[in-house]
């Protein structure tokens, strides 16, 4: 699939407020580059974030999906990022099952003070799904003939 | 076989304790039977008992939470593996029901080829010698051919399949996982779901529902029976199933009535692949 | 339909320099709902505010959008704000355009196109924000403080002095914890029983404070606030109420088992109070050495008693009240050294003791009265070995934390020693000497002034030759080997938590580390707070310290248990999340995955046709209730929802981004 | 006149050069009504879902807007298409949806922008399946009655017979296949499965709202919309939008009296709580409304809700039920 030349992708990321977000900001404060095309939505702990978010996210025209938390026995909120890292275990390879490619769904746990890991993992990520192309899979309609114009 | 399951209605009958018991009746084509519900002594004649037996008598009961007297079921293995369920998802209280359990001898059922469970695992009686049980090796046979599909194989291969569904919901209203009050997909104001026919809205229906039961699921096939359009549901379901089984350690559900499920708890020395 | 504005900030050069915000603010009057927006030079100052504030009257706004840093830095400002306007604070959002956009991205055009969407995003959520109200919760004006050692006595008394009501527990049968074990306190050298005798009896005179010894917490129910504490009062087999603490009983007891206070370095009868300064001062009897309680023989303390208070059927008792506020003040216990250090003999060397074994010795109201002896032959030892990090930084065999109070204590040992035993010789060895307080280091080189030899390496083995203990290690500073023939060794071994704080910690709610120190909020930010709200902690529970450090904390503990206590109600965070009770199944998934126990199963009344039934739901405790989310997730019918992340919130948001 | 067997997929290729044909086509291991492309049609039983998709289909984008433009355009392109292989019953069902899309007042412009465009080539039964039951229904399995063309199985081939103007002009473009001399009529066929329903059944009907046969005739329902969307007289609609930003589509989409939230109104009250009251509506509306008011059965008796319904009910086992009560 050929892939025009000035396409962006548009990829989504869901970070914990008070580590993933917080590590984000860190990587402002220090004025690290980043591509433009990762999205933050903040939630309060990883574990708000409902797998059920992902799949409609690809529906609703997203090339890639993120989740990021803290490192599991950091979370404020004690126990949140170990129910995180079952469902998202799960929900992975559910997607695989129904032929999402891997690298376009990403969870990592990324601390407050990880702010070059941020930088680093939206950077990789974000080059991945470039080299992809568009999503087109569980994509609805509208966002297909959008994406054909 | 048949006499002794009547037997065991007309002796719940005559207990007083029991109000109606579900079981099969026939109808007016050989191959099929409907599920019957006894409400006397006379009505136990209908019942039957032959390799067409497929419906699943166990979600009946969820419709009447407040009985007056106990709701009889006779149960083949894997109804009894759903009564289990819906009693650790807390939907059905174990004193209102009296179970019939019969050792299954295999229907006229795809699923019933890697069953694992003929003997039921619940039950006030029991009718039938217990077999030996043993997980067929076909269990995850499904997940394995898709697995080894390349993703586009696999989306082409999914996305058929969804464009068929017509979205009837059957596969909701069979499965005694999918016990919510109200499903989701009829909240329109939060609008997870949407109402058009389209592949995107049918996959995220049938992504949805496998994740919702995926840990949950007892595997008794009867969402890929009532599927007029012939969808692979159970491969969804199986696939969460296997990823349980190879992350978590084994597992087999709706064998007890104080399950956990396993996205419910948590392990500190869970695999760690997001570092 | 609402009236939404949106006002995107330059913060000076800082977003516009690389976010065309004239732009941003152009799109932002496209999107759905947005009725007004503008840009502002720095849109947190006063003027800044001022315009906000005069827009949503001219405006007649109902939500409002800021485009600008990070929420995490002025959310609080602009919520602030709006308090005085008809805006409910809770209805605006902000989308970060600073650190998460125009700090990271060089493309001007590019970061303007993210900056767009980011803004679209904030609205579509904005549409959907409620107006939230924060509710009140009342406050029991107790405490209960865990642990009477110092730090629990402090805590208890810093609070009863502020007029708060405060019931101390203590396990033994006597406050005063390992400080009235020690004869002297570093760096002053002030007499231990001299400056914690006179606290335990302030304790046990104050009028706002309820001393319960021989007592363990049993089970903690509630929250903040209202917490429902259960404690086992043991049975003391002495009536208190009547006994006048005369020692009749302890004296005439013909049983004799080891003394823990003494560290095994004495005996004590069966009866009696744990030292002679205990408070409260009066006995217990032992039920695990006491003859009449075991096998029924004996019985003469109750025969000699001239008030008949002992009373050999005494039971344990449960006494249930209501706390606003709960200290973690349980202390420590020194490492099981035996087993790990069998080079040093294992303990089957007499001589070979450890630090609080010292103390006692060197205490004039130790088994020794004061006298430093060898506890194998009674005879005064002339050349001494202290050892110092026996279990501490020792990640192989013992804990790989410092226990940070040895090298003090270790020094003061010398001290001790050079000044009791005239012409002694002691020999400390050290891996570090940390002498981190004031005037410790001055401390430190008087003792070496006053003659302590300290010799930098590990002793790697003690063993016993004609009476005398060899004790073999390195000088690493001279780099050769070292060997000294010693009369007595200490060894200054490592702290560890107390007995039973996993099981405490479980019951509050609270979190432990993986060696079992308490885990605090944060390490800097909120040292004497816990995870759970209104469970406070002070002292050596917390890790390894000094008892100036842990004054220090009870002292701070005692300010925030005063600071709750003194509000008659306390204000909760509305972003907790509600349960929607006709959609709930009562199915329990959301009750098992709440870190903080917030969610409850209760059977309400509903009617179904004519009959009204019981029917399970599942209920929230707005107390406690900390907002992750959890919940949302494990219901699958989605009719448990944390306010301000309500799952049609998050889904206007993900379906806004590729419009 | 006689269409020969081998020439079938002939003459369909010529009908297919100007219009899209519609044909039962096996796809995925059953019969569907698609787009013909060539190859062979599957004339054995009958298509598991009914033609109806045609005419009204599952999902039907009825105007779009645009704020931001300031536009809003109609979604009605219907082009001309031949349906080929329907059925008795299925003809019969747009017999029924006519009357309801077209004459009752309102006619419903994407409806009849279809219709208007729509040629049918009924296609007669010689072996009906086990579950059908359109004789019973008053349905002649060899006669259709909204044909353009009327063709019927007989030894090597299929008679034709046009019946409309239309019929006519796709006949003429068969000319060179047809045997003009044969004089081979279809055999006449009788269902396997039916039910003598009296004369006044829906009047009887109707008079056993209040009767306790519906308890057990609806307890094994398992409350899908299997029945109603494999149903080919089923009607019903819900219009709803879809909307992204400042644009939207509104779009109409197939409703089943089935769903719980069908008739759940404002403030949680649902006159149809159970699916009691849902499938006695049903079979009601199959079997007596309609009839009491245009005086034909809406159930045409295709048998596709007895084959496809999870629980195994059966309106014929119901109806023979409702005879037995007085």
């Amino acid at each position: 699939m050929s892939v025009k030349e000035n396409w962006e992708p548009k990829i989504l990321a869901f970070c914990c407020n008070w580590c993933t977000y917080t590590g984000a900001d860190l990587a402002g404060l220090n004025r690290m580059k980043y591509p433009e095309n990762v999205h933050v939505i903040r939630v309060p702990c990883s574990s708000r974030v409902n797998p059920q978010f992902i799949i409609r996210a690809f529906q609703k025209g997203c090339d890639g999906v993120m989740v990021c938390g803290c490192h599991p026995g950091d979370c404020h909120y004690a126990t949140g990022n170990y129910y995180t890292r079952r469902r998202f275990m799960l929900m992975k390879r559910l997607l695989e099952h129904n032929g999402i490619d891997p690298n376009r769904f990403v969870c990592r746990w990324i601390s407050g003070a990880e702010a070059a890991k941020f930088r680093d993992v939206v950077t990789q990520v974000s080059n991945q799904i470039k080299a992809m192309g568009p999503n087109e899979k569980f994509r609805e309609p509208y966002y297909l003939e959008k994406e054909a114009e | 076989m048949i006499n002794e399951i009547k037997n065991a209605c007309l002796k719940a009958f005559e207990s007083g304790e029991v109000g109606y018991i579900i079981g099969w009746q026939a109808t007016r084509f050989a191959d099929k039977t409907t599920p019957l519900f006894m409400r006397s002594a006379e009505d136990v004649e209908k019942l039957v008992w032959n390799k067409y037996c497929v419906n699943s008598t166990a979600k009946y009961a969820l419709e009447d939470k407040y009985p007056e007297k106990k709701i009889g079921i006779i149960l083949r293995g894997c109804d009894s593996r759903a009564v289990a369920r819906m009693i650790s998802d807390k939907q059905l209280k174990r004193e209102n029901l009296y179970l019939i359990g019969v050792v299954c001898d295999g229907k006229e059922d795809p699923i019933c080829a890697t069953c694992s469970h003929k003997t039921p695992v619940i039950y006030d009686v029991l009718i039938g010698q217990p077999t030996t049980e043993e997980i067929s090796p076909e269990r995850f046979a499904e997940v394995e051919k898709i697995a080894a599909m390349t993703p586009d194989e696999r989306y082409n291969y999914w996305a058929v399949q969804y464009d068929k569904c017509i979205r009837c919901y059957a596969c909701r209203n069979v499965c005694p996982a999918c016990n919510c009050v109200e499903c989701y997909a009829d909240q329109y104001r939060t609008g997870w779901q949407g109402k058009a026919h389209n592949r995107a809205e049918n996959q995220v229906y049938g992504l949805t529902r496998a994740y919702h039961v995926g840990d949950r699921c007892i595997e008794c096939g009867q969402c890929e029976r009532v599927c007029p359009m012939n969808l692979p549901i159970m491969s969804q379901t199986r696939k969460m199933l296997k990823d349980i089984n190879d992350l978590f350690g084994p597992t087999e559900c709706g064998l007890t009535i104080e399950e956990a499920p396993v996205l419910g708890e948590y392990d500190l020395n869970d695999r760690e692949e997001f570092m | 339909m609402s009236r939404v504005g949106v006002f995107v900030c330059h913060c000076g050069t800082n977003i516009a320099q690389t976010v065309d915000v004239e732009r941003v603010a152009e799109a932002a009057k496209s999107f759905p709902g947005v009725v007004y927006s503008s840009t502002y030079k720095y849109m947190c100052s006063e003027p800044g505010q001022a315009m906000i504030k005069e827009t949503i009257e001219k405006e007649n706004l109902d939500r409002i959008v800021i485009c600008s840093c990070t929420p995490r830095m002025h959310e609080v400002t602009f919520r602030k704000m709006l308090k005085g306007t008809k805006i409910n604070p809770y209805q605006l959002e902000i989308a970060n355009i600073r650190e998460q956009c125009s700090w990271v991205h060089t493309d001007k055009e590019k970061a303007t196109e993210k900056a767009i969407n980011l803004a679209r995003m904030s609205v579509a959520k904005v549409l959907l924000n409620e107006p939230l109200h924060t509710s009140s919760i009342p406050i029991t004006k107790r405490a209960l403080v865990i642990g009477g050692g110092i730090a629990g006595i402090q805590a208890a008394l810093d609070i009863a002095d502020a007029g708060h009501e405060v019931v101390l527990v203590e396990k033994e049968s006597s406050i005063g914890g390992k400080m009235a074990m020690l004869d002297k306190t570093f760096p002053t050298l002030d007499c231990s029983a001299c400056i914690s005798t006179p606290k335990m009896v302030d304790v046990s005179q104050h009028p706002n404070i309820t001393l319960m010894t021989s007592s363990e917490i049993e089970s903690v129910g509630g929250y903040v606030g209202n917490f429902d504490v259960t404690i086992r009062q043991k049975a003391k087999y002495v009536n208190h109420d009547i006994c006048t603490g005369c020692g009749l009983c302890e004296t005439k007891c013909p049983t004799k088992v080891i003394s823990e206070f003494n560290q095994g370095l004495a005996k004590r009868p069966a009866i009696g109070k744990m030292y002679a300064q205990a408070v409260p001062a009066k006995p217990v009897i032992d039920p695990n050495a006491c003859r009449k309680l075991i096998d029924g023989k004996c019985g003469l303390c109750a025969k000699l008693c001239p008030l008949g208070c002992i009373n050999f059927e005494d039971e344990d008792k449960l006494v249930t009240e209501k706390f606003g506020a709960i200290v973690v003040a349980t202390g420590y216990q020194l490492i099981e050294w035996g087993e790990l250090y069998p080079e040093y003999g294992g303990g089957k060397y007499k001589d070979v003791i450890t630090g609080l074994q010292f103390e006692r010795l060197v205490n004039a109201s130790g088994p020794s009265e004061g006298h430093i002896l060898r506890p194998s032959d009674n005879t005064e030892p002339k050349t001494i070995v202290i050892i110092k990090c026996v279990g501490s930084r020792d990640p192989k065999k013992g804990k790989s934390y410092c226990s940070r109070a040895c090298c003090m204590y270790g020094a003061k040992h010398a001290h001790q020693i050079l000044d009791k035993i005239p012409g002694a010789k002691v020999v400390t060895f050290y891996i570090d000497v940390r002498t981190p307080g004031k005037n410790y280091e001055e401390f430190y080189d008087n003792t070496r002034h006053d003659g302590a030899i300290y010799v930098r390496g590990r002793v790697s083995k003690i063993y016993e030759e004609d009476g005398k203990l060899i004790c073999l290690g390195e000088d690493s500073l001279l780099a050769r080997k070292v060997a000294v023939k010693a009369d007595m060794v200490v060894l200054e071994t490592a702290m560890v938590p107390a007995v039973g704080i996993r099981e405490l910690a479980g019951m509050l709610g609270i979190a432990v580390d993986n060696h079992g120190w308490v885990t605090e909020a944060h390490p800097k930010l909120r040292p004497v707070e816990t995870q759970t709200g209104g469970v406070f902690l002070c002292g050596v529970c917390q890790g390894p310290k000094d008892i100036p450090d842990t004054v220090a904390q009870a002292g701070a503990a005692a300010s925030k248990v005063i600071g709750l206590l003194n509000k008659d109600s306390m204000e909760t965070s509305p972003m907790i999340s509600k349960v929607d009770e006709s959609k709930c199944a009562g199915c329990g998934f959301c009750v098992k995955m709440c870190p903080y126990k917030a969610i409850t199963l209760e059977d309400i009344d509903v009617r179904q046709g004519p009959k009204t039934v019981k029917k399970t739901v599942a209920k929230i405790n707005g107390g406690l209730c900390q907002g992750c989310g959890a919940c949302n997730v494990a219901c699958r019918t989605g009719c448990i929802e944390l306010l301000g992340f309500k799952n049609n919130q998050i889904l206007e948001e993900v379906d806004s981004l590729c419009l | 006149m006689l269409l020969p067997k081998e020439k079938l997929s002939e003459a369909l290729g010529a009908l297919a050069a100007e219009a899209n044909v519609i044909a039962p086509v096996k796809w995925e291991g059953d019969v569907f009504f698609m787009p013909y492309k060539g190859g062979d049609v599957c004339l054995e039983g009958n298509g598991k879902l009914p033609p109806k998709d045609v005419l009204f289909p599952k999902t039907e984008k009825m105007y779009s807007y645009s704020i931001a433009k300031g536009t809003m355009t109609e979604h009605n392109d219907a082009a001309a298409t031949i349906l080929f292989g329907v059925r008795s019953c299925d003809a019969a069902s747009i017999e029924r949806l006519d009357k309801v899309f077209l004459e009752q007042g309102y006619k419903d412009g994407f409806y009849s922008a279809k219709r208007e465009g729509l040629a049918v080539i009924a296609m007669g039964c010689d072996k009906p399946m086990a579950t059908c039951f359109c004789t019973s229904m008053g349905i002649d399995p060899m006669k259709a009655e909204v044909a353009d063309v009327q063709m019927c199985p007989v030894e090597g081939g299929f008679t034709v017979e046009a019946v409309t103007e239309k019929g006519k002009e796709i006949v003429k473009k068969w000319d060179s296949l047809l045997d003009k001399k044969s004089k081979a009529k279809p055999a006449k066929v009788e269902c396997s499965l039916n039910i003598n329903v009296p004369e006044d059944f829906e009047k009887k009907l109707m008079d056993m709202f209040e009767s306790p046969i519906w308890d057990d005739v609806t307890k094994a329902c398992l409350g899908c919309a299997c029945c109603t969307y494999v149903c080919p007289t089923c009607y019903c609609f819900d219009i709803n939008q879809d909307v992204h930003g400042d644009e939207g589509t509104a779009f109409r989409c197939w409703d089943s009296c089935m769903f719980s939230d069908y008739t759940r109104m404002a403030g949680g009250h649902n006159p149809r709580p159970s699916k009691k009251e849902r499938l006695r509506n049903r079979y009601l509306h199959k079997l007596a409304y309609y009839k009491d008011r245009h005086g034909k059965y809406l159930c045409v008796g295709c048998g596709r809700c007895i084959a496809n319904c999870p629980a195994h009910l059966d309106i014929t086992a119901f109806a023979e039920k409702a005879m037995e009560v007085e």
